[in-house]
């Protein structure tokens, strides 16, 4: 919040990503996050920049963790400013929408089950992975 | 002419590395970086359809032509959020 | 944020009122929030059950600060806790929405023009207070 | 029946005062109660079409019917948030 915090604004949004213990009705004991980490963030600035085009914001920011999270931890926070609470909403909507369709980054579970890539709603069981 | 070809997630998992350095003497190709790549590893070709290209970090095209030195990315369904 | 955490939440989405230095074009030097305690109170439980009868939350909770604010200062804060994003939002929405029609809390304006009580949209002019 | 009137805001500052103590011989309503307030605060009665009404912290009607020791409150245009 303090990233998008000024005079002119009157209205924050924020959206926190946490870890959940269940997904599709499975245990999660952990997730791992990888990234495209360089065009993760030129994409997530277009996202912010088009939000910004279209709504009269005063201040976005966004940050993605990537590596190992526990359950409870917060893996994606967003924030938008705006002096009025509609655009503040429907920008980080946008943002966030966008944003899980186009950043690259990618999560995959550990549960009782094993570890799972998650690809949109599906669950892709993973490979083992070779030695490099 | 060198590509740098990068690899993410279950494409990362099914190449068995997170990246690639391919040569080719006469234009390329993203489509022509992957064929490349499944000679290496045939279990990617599976994956194709559900990828996406990115050249120099933004979406690109598969028939893309690309310039020497570019950096091609193979990604798979993003999940992140 | 920490109010409405749990490991089943994966979606936290929040909003934060702010005083803004301007409104409707005028300058704003600070605010002064008067509320019917008890009753705000009480609608904004209401407000928040309606909430999580219609989406599937797994927490809610709100604070509204009343007494003279300055620029800045957060006047309401907002947090919906949820296991995926949509109901997340659009219960926050939903509460934020019906509290500003709802829930009875008044805020006047002080300005270099002087003092104003905001009544929706539009601005009073405040008569000086008589003697208790 | 002894009804407790509450005034806010804008009506506050119109009756001068942020309550009343009234008592009715019979049957009132809010209705009632703002009449007997705008005796004594002829200015009140200009607000009366943006008020509304609660009785006991609920929205109310102006002429429900009271039960003695209500509370009564006079709701200006609400802008919190």
């Amino acid at each position: 919040m303090r990233a998008v915090e000024s005079p002119t604004a009157g209205a924050i949004a924020t959206f926190a990503g946490t870890v959940r213990d269940h997904h599709l009705g499975k245990q999660v004991a952990f997730l791992e996050y990888e990234g495209y980490e360089s065009m993760a963030r030129s994409e997530l600035m277009d996202v912010i920049e088009e939000a910004a085009g279209r709504w009269s914001i005063s201040g976005a920011a966004a940050h993605h963790r990537l590596g190992r999270l526990e359950i409870g931890d917060i893996s994606i926070g967003l924030a938008v400013a705006s002096a009025h609470r509609a655009p503040a909403f429907e920008a980080l909507r946008y943002v966030i929408d966008e944003l899980k369709v186009r950043v690259p980054v990618w999560k995959r579970e550990t549960g009782p089950d094993g570890t799972h890539w998650i690809e949109g709603p599906e669950l892709v069981p993973t490979r083992p992975e070779p030695a490099d | 002419m060198r590509i740098r070809v990068l690899l993410f997630a279950r494409a990362r998992e099914a190449y068995g590395k997170p990246e690639a350095a391919l040569r080719f003497d006469q234009p390329a190709t993203p489509a022509a970086c992957f064929e490349q790549l499944c000679v290496e590893a045939p279990r990617l070709e599976a994956l194709r359809p559900s990828l996406l290209v990115a050249v120099n970090e933004r979406y690109a095209e598969w028939e893309q032509e690309l310039l020497a030195d570019d950096e091609v990315a193979f990604i798979p369904p993003v999940s992140g959020g």
